[in-house]
């Protein structure tokens, strides 16, 4: 993470699926505590005030704002601020009202009845009502559509408005996640009258039901929002007007927040947080993160089929040094399976007969296996690049040559998806729901199942995971997958994905969502 | 043999002289300003040279004296007429029959450090032409080269090893005559040869290349803008102005008896017959100039005679017709609707 | 003379646009699963791919390029789904902007620091200010703008780091913003031009005319100025001209640093997401550039100057 | 265009060698260039340096001095010393590989051009025209992104967008030395014009070329250190001077010896070989001083 330069795309454009993937983790219990309930005030004893603007630093570029076309966090805040969510996903992944109130699950979670706030209206003055959700719902489905989301919605059976308050979706097979995705993309809330106005226009003048309107955008540089009057949930929101600003490098990103130039830098690197802490009208939050660091390695290709090969591998590696050496020691280490600390599935740092670091054993290994050498592909930022190269002198203390295969970003999740690769260095955005971070990548026949792993009982305990219907009862299962997969050694894994942003000392009212997305509507200047 | 241009060119006659020039024309495409132009450098010439001749060509600066010369050498080609060397036609001849037909016919440059490569050395310069021939190995050519740097009067072991800028330039011009001869030529064409060397060197030079005629039995075209130089060299002499020829015929008689008025104004502005192999090379060179700026462009030339703008004889048919060469004596012809031979009464007899 | 350049310079056009449409469609990855983005299913993919016509033959598909281009219409970027003309339009202004305080505040020092180090030939400030603009030229942009940003920015919070405001909403903020990149550009420029004004001076001191004039009794400043910083000045307009081409490259390392949506940080974006309409629109828009400025020059160069000429050899 | 004009003349610098050795502007910085390709070829032998790539993940971002690291060591532990020597041969190799290669490609379009004339001459001329219409650093960033990441490839990239200008600068001393009468001379001798180009034109012009090669090695060095600023430089962990720069500006605010060790190899290289490029360029021009 020695500059985590695309943090926030890559969690997207790395590994996909972001909607389905996307509730994170949010609930960094230490440090987030007072701002992490949704809307509330922050815990600092002043009342919120009015007025300001801020200035939002953020790494990628976005797409037009729309929900077909969002991939980037950067396109989820601009969405959240602009069109609204039915959910948010608050911390520990509870949902929380926002455009929608409530829900209830029927028919063995194949039905889902979701009632709306009354009330509200988009930007344009039209009505939302059951009828918009409905409209949404379906053009996202809509495969004509191209919907980046539409994955989400493959299970859509119907939609329908059974009142102007009051929505019944149905579904093809059971999905107790549903109502989670709906505080993602499916769930922004784009105004119908504007949509058909727009056509594909739409994404360029955005309209919709949340605390901001749009202004305006240069392309690649920067989204200018203001306050709405007519937004439902007045005082909010606080602040007069929003601007993001694209700065894709890590360190200019930092200087502009030191400099003034923006309140607030969406992603800052480890290796910065002393700076940040040091400086009196700065201050750092941890965000967490629900997703890992790690090796993946194709388990049908020669000499990685092996097993064996694998353990040396694993065994070689020692990410607590990586972490010292290139993140200052802030990486959450002790990461042998999945799930992450944030995460209720988290089976806790040691996994019974994950090779944990052990140089020995590694050389063993590869003595026993007549040498080993294969190519580690690797995306072409700083990170990565770092990172390669620490693995890479960690292995070759086993004896393990490695080639490193630097690969521009498309390039390299074209290799992931068609299995060309040996192995290779990935991060996984993670998602607050255990399943999003196995069951698309192991199951056998998956088309993200990238490392080939084809085990029947990963299989069995994956379905079973599913059926399980309450946290209690599949936590156990889940531990059994862990214990599966550190046999079965898919992946090697690091630490933690997590970020940290950092931010003026008077900016206040920035909640923390499980699924890290900025949301605007209670921030405030001092 | 095929001509370039069959429907303009005359079908190719034998002939009997070496160097047989017929209806030479060379034009350029040139810039000017914004808009092409066309520049016509040498217009229709046509003269002859015999085994053993020398032809001197005298005119100023910018008339088409070494563009004649070039056309020649088919560098470039010409945009009309015929070269008839040796009774072939070089005009119709590309690739490897151009090259072995043309090395019979050498040439001496006016600037001798500018004719040869600033990177070789003088002996290596002087055999070049058996090297790029394959004539003889490395030996020969060694010797042949010591020889000819005798015969131009360079002792070999003294400046063989030389560099071009190393010498004077007087020398560096022997070692250009020397080059020129290695391949044995008939004809050498000394295009203003001695006219950027000292007057002193002038004559040894002139008295090398006479000594080399006699001892080689060679053809020279000799170019110069000096009359008083080319009087020395030449049996016979034409006379150029602006791209044409106004007047050629035997050497002697051009100097008694000009029939051009252009002819006559050039002797005129010679000093005196004494003075000319003098040292005044400085009213030469004024001479020119003060000619030069009156000289009409070649991009625009006068119509009918060229010379007329400067003529004190002009009068109406000179603009309207061209005058073409025609003989005023045995060996002598003239371009001039008014030749001053036939203005004066008492026509000199010749023998 | 004109019409000849101009029928030269339009293969080179096409060129360019032959060469960029090749070497984007032959880079390894899917057009379509870049726009798609990772993770998109098969259907999506197919659907993108049927939708903005990159399953065609890539003949057709440059030959279709070329026909809506001659249009003026530059089609549309595969990822945002604006047109490649506002795109343009929009990312032009920042980068001339840049470009152009860059020129006019490398001119701007060049000249009386070619003065200064010709008034001292050989003395110390001409050895300062030779040392001044070796160092210019012998160092990355990046580092010099890295250097500026720790001091101005971080050091002094003098400049903003990063960022760009537009001319429209704030002269001053649009000024400041755009004088750390600008003289991140100008700093090799200025060496460049320094080091060529000071040559030419010197040789243009040598010609006759000075001489003459000095002859004539005019004061050695007043010659100076008066005629041969003219005349050197003159010569060094068309170097300026020339090198606005070199700097479109300078800018897109000055545009990733400083993160300004200028044309060259849109190239290198839409290089990396694949965007081929977009990089296809710019690089020749450029070209286009590069070709009118190069001509431009050249005729202003043999209009004012008789003795540049287009000579064109017979044979 | 200053450039092309003063690369050929008369007379040219690599004649008069004992001239130039007697001219301290020229000795000076050549003694010191040798030196420094003596000392990143030989020094990390020499001096026994440790290799460029063993890190040591447990010291990592050590200070200039420390006891077995002159220069500290980076990111990764690894020490900075041993990775600039070993980074400027790569940077060295890079930058003389691609000048070769454009400087031959080039000089050969070039002079055949300018030899030949005619549709030839057009024809080479606007290929060149076209790549030098292309933003070089666009065109070696897409080459190199096409390419893959590796020294060869950048070689070739930069060697790509050096091309047309050495072509130009060849075509103009071609169109130059053409119309001396040597080569006439060499024509009326029965010379081919390949046994002319390369017997005459090329040693003719070849000291001009050698002049501006020597300038365009530097801003070579300077277009790699771009590439790596964005990401596609040579294969990592192989270092290269641009790479590292690149790879320390992470750090500036704690480690800057990472990117500033590097850093002052290359600008140390590169103005010398700007100084000793000019002052053979100056001695080119007619007049000598400049």
């Amino acid at each position: 993470m020695s500059r985590i330069t695309s943090r926030r795309v890559s969690y997207v454009a790395f590994l996909g699926a972001v909607s389905l993937v996307v509730a994170a983790c949010g609930g960094n219990s230490s440090k987030s505590t007072a701002a992490a309930t949704g809307s509330t005030a922050p815990a600092a004893a002043s009342a919120p005030k009015s007025g300001g603007s801020l200035s939002i630093g953020v790494e990628a570029v976005w797409h037009p704002i729309d929900p077909l076309d969002a991939t980037t966090f950067t396109d989820s805040d601009i969405s959240m601020a602009v069109l609204a969510p039915l959910f948010d996903l608050g911390p520990g992944g509870t949902l929380q009202p926002d455009l929608a109130t409530g829900y209830t699950a029927q028919n063995g979670d194949k039905t889902y009845v979701i009632t709306l706030r009354k009330n509200v209206t988009f930007q344009d003055g039209t009505p939302f009502d059951a009828q918009a959700v409905v409209f949404n719902l379906q053009r996202d489905a809509n495969p004509a559509n191209a919907c980046k989301c539409r994955v989400d919605l493959k299970d859509l059976a119907s939609v329908v408005a059974t009142d102007p308050t009051t929505v019944t979706v149905t579904l093809t097979q059971p999905d107790s996640t549903f109502p989670s995705l709906l505080a993602g993309t499916p769930g922004m809330m784009a105004s119908p009258s504007a949509v058909q106005q727009e056509g594909k226009g739409f994404g360029l003048h955005p309209v919709g039901a949340g605390p901001f309107k749009f202004v305006s955008e240069v392309a690649n540089s920067s989204v200018t929002l203001a306050k709405w009057p007519g937004y439902w949930n007045a005082p909010k929101p606080y602040l007069d007007s929003v601007t993001f600003k694209v700065i894709p490098d890590v360190s200019t990103r930092l200087a502009s927040l030191q400099s003034g130039a923006i309140q607030d830098d969406e992603d800052i690197q480890p290796t910065e947080i002393s700076t940040v802490q040091s400086a009196s009208n700065l201050k750092v939050e941890s965000l967490g993160g629900v997703g890992t660091y790690f090796v993946e390695f194709q388990t049908q290709r020669a000499p990685l089929d092996n097993v064996l090969a694998r353990q040396a591998i694993t065994y070689a590696t020692d990410p607590q040094l990586i972490d010292n050496a290139l993140f200052a020691g802030k990486a959450s280490t002790g990461i042998e399976s999945p799930w992450t600390p944030q995460s209720w599935a988290y089976p806790g740092a040691s996994v019974s007969g994950y090779p944990a670091y052990d140089l020995a054993k590694a050389k063993q290994l590869v003595q026993q296996l007549g040498g080993l050498s294969f190519t580690l592909s690797i995306r072409n930022d700083a990170t990565s690049v770092a990172v390669g190269q620490a693995l890479q002198s960690e292995w070759a203390a086993a004896g393990i040559k490695v080639q490193l295969n630097e690969l521009q970003n498309l390039a390299l999740v074209q290799d992931s998806q068609t299995g060309k690769f040996q192995a290779m260095f990935y991060r996984l955005a993670g998602s607050y729901e255990p399943d999003g971070n196995v069951s698309l990548y192991f199951r056998s026949g998956s088309p993200q199942n990238s490392v080939g792993l084809n085990d029947p009982v990963v299989n069995q305990l994956l379905t079973q995971e599913r059926e399980a219907t309450t946290q209690a009862a599949r936590k156990p299962i889940l531990q059994s997958l862990a214990v599966q997969l550190a046999k079965d050694l898919p992946e090697d894994l690091l630490f933690a994905a997590d970020w940290w942003r950092a931010s003026v000392s008077n900016l206040h009212g920035i909640p923390q969502l499980a699924n890290n997305w900025m949301e605007l509507q209670g921030a405030w200047l001092s | 043999m095929t001509a370039p241009s069959p429907q303009v060119t005359p079908p190719v006659k034998a002939s009997d002289h070496l160097l047989d020039v017929r209806h030479l024309t060379q034009t350029f495409k040139v810039a000017v300003g914004r808009t092409e132009a066309t520049l016509s450098a040498v217009s229709d010439i046509s003269f002859t040279i015999d085994e053993g001749q020398t032809l001197g060509l005298v005119g100023e600066t910018g008339c088409g004296k070494s563009t004649t010369a070039r056309a020649i050498l088919q560098s470039p080609r010409p945009t009309k007429g015929q070269v008839l060397f040796d009774g072939e036609d070089l005009t119709g001849l590309r690739g490897g029959p151009l090259r072995r037909s043309r090395r019979k016919v050498q040439m001496v440059f006016q600037d001798p450090y500018s004719s040869l490569d600033p990177r070789w050395r003088v002996s290596d310069l002087v055999a070049e032409p058996l090297r790029i021939n394959r004539i003889g190995g490395a030996e020969d050519r060694g010797r042949r080269s010591a020889e000819l740097l005798d015969l131009v009067g360079l002792d070999p072991s003294r400046f063989g090893e030389r560099k071009p800028h190393q010498l004077s330039g007087g020398q560096a011009q022997r070692v250009g005559i020397a080059r020129a001869l290695a391949l044995s030529p008939k004809l050498v064409i000394c295009d203003e040869a001695v006219s950027s060397l000292d007057v002193s060197i002038q004559a040894q030079v002139l008295n090398l290349l006479e000594q080399l005629r006699r001892e080689l039995r060679l053809t020279y075209l000799f170019i110069a803008h000096d009359l008083a130089v080319v009087k020395h060299v030449s049996d016979r002499v034409g006379v150029m102005y602006l791209g044409t020829i106004c007047e050629i015929g035997d050497s002697e008689e051009i100097y008694r008896r000009p029939a051009h008025p252009y002819t006559a104004a050039l002797l005129a502005a010679i000093p005196t017959a004494e003075a000319t192999s003098g040292d005044d090379a400085a009213s030469i060179a004024g001479r020119e100039v003060a000619v030069a700026q009156e000289m009409p462009s070649p991009l625009n030339p006068p119509t009918g005679c060229r010379y007329r703008t400067l003529c004190p004889k002009a009068a109406d048919r000179c603009r309207k017709e061209a005058p073409t060469l025609r003989s005023v004596g045995p060996g002598h012809d003239v371009a001039c609707h008014f030749p001053l031979l036939l203005a004066e009464p008492d026509l000199p007899g010749r023998s | 003379m004109l019409q000849r350049r101009s029928l030269q310079a339009l293969p080179v056009i096409v060129g360019v646009s032959v060469l960029t449409f090749l070497l984007l469609n032959l880079l390894p990855g899917s057009i379509a699963l870049a726009i798609a983005g990772p993770g998109a299913d098969p259907q999506t993919i197919k659907a993108i791919e049927v939708q903005d016509g990159l399953s065609k033959p890539l003949w057709d598909r440059y030959w279709q390029w070329l026909w809506h281009a001659m249009q003026g219409n530059l089609g549309r970027s595969l990822t945002s789904s604006e047109s490649v003309t506002s795109l343009v339009a929009h990312a032009l202004p920042v980068t001339l902007e840049v470009i152009i305080i860059a020129q006019v505040v490398a001119l701007v020092l060049a000249v009386p620091a070619a003065l200064a180090a010709l008034a001292d030939r050989s003395g110390r400030t001409d050895r300062l200010l030779g040392a001044v603009a070796f160092a210019g030229v012998s160092a990355p942009h990046f580092l010099w703008g890295i250097i500026l940003i720790l001091v101005f920015s971080v050091h002094f919070h003098l400049l903003p780091a990063t960022g760009w405001v537009p001319l429209t909403h704030s002269v001053g903020s649009n000024l400041k913003s755009a004088v750390l990149p600008a003289t991140t550009l100008g700093i090799g420029e200025f060496s460049f031009y320094m080091r060529i004004l000071r040559g030419d001076l010197i040789d243009q001191l040598r010609e006759e005319y000075v001489t003459t004039a000095r002859a004539k009794g005019l004061s050695g400043s007043r010659v100076l100025v008066g005629h041969v910083l003219r005349n050197s000045l003159f010569s060094l307009i068309t170097v300026v001209g020339v090198n606005f081409g070199k700097l479109i490259s300078g800018a897109v390392i000055v545009e990733t640093l400083f993160a300004l949506p200028g044309l060259g940080n849109l190239l290198v974006t839409s290089i990396y997401q694949r965007d081929v309409n977009v990089v296809q629109g710019v690089v020749v828009l450029t070209a286009v550039a590069f070709v009118i400025i190069n001509l431009a020059v050249d005729l202003l160069y043999s209009t004012i100057d008789p003795r540049v000429r287009y000579a064109v050899a017979n044979g | 265009m200053a450039d092309m004009t003063a690369a050929v003349s008369n007379r040219s610098v690599w004649e008069d060698r004992r001239l130039l050795a007697l001219d301290w502007a020229v000795w000076i910085p050549t003694v010191l260039l040798v030196a420094l390709v003596l000392v990143c070829f030989l020094g990390p032998v020499v001096f026994g340096l440790p290799a460029p790539n063993v890190t040591d993940l447990l010291h990592p971002r050590a200070g200039l001095g420390t006891s077995g690291h002159l220069l500290g060591t980076d990111e990764l532990g690894r020490d900075l010393l041993s990775r600039a020597l070993h980074g400027g041969q790569v940077s060295i190799e890079i930058g003389l590989g691609s000048v070769a290669i454009g400087m031959a490609l080039g000089g050969l379009l070039g002079m055949v051009s300018g030899f030949t004339g005619g549709w030839v001459e057009s024809l080479i001329m606007r290929v060149l025209d076209t790549f030098l219409a292309f933003p070089s650093l666009i065109l070696a960033l897409t080459v190199a992104a096409y390419l893959g990441p590796s020294e060869g490839n950048v070689i070739l990239a930069i060697a790509f967008f050096t091309v047309p200008t050495f072509g130009r600068i060849a075509r103009a001393g071609t169109l130059q030395i053409r119309q001396r009468d040597f080569v006439l001379s060499g024509v009326l001798a029965g010379a081919r014009s390949w046994y002319l180009i390369i017997r005459h034109v090329l040693p003719n012009i070849l000291g001009g070329l050698m002049t501006y090669g020597l300038l365009t090695v530097g801003v070579a060095m300077i277009v790699e250190a771009s590439l790596s600023f964005l990401g596609l430089g040579v294969r990592p962990p192989q270092p290269s001077w641009g790479g590292m720069i690149s790879e320390g500006k992470g750090y500036l605010s704690d480690a800057p010896q990472i990117a500033f060790v590097p850093g002052a190899f290359l600008f140390l290289f590169v103005a010398l070989l700007n100084l000793l490029g000019e002052r053979l360029r100056s001695r080119h021009a007619v007049g000598g001083e400049r």
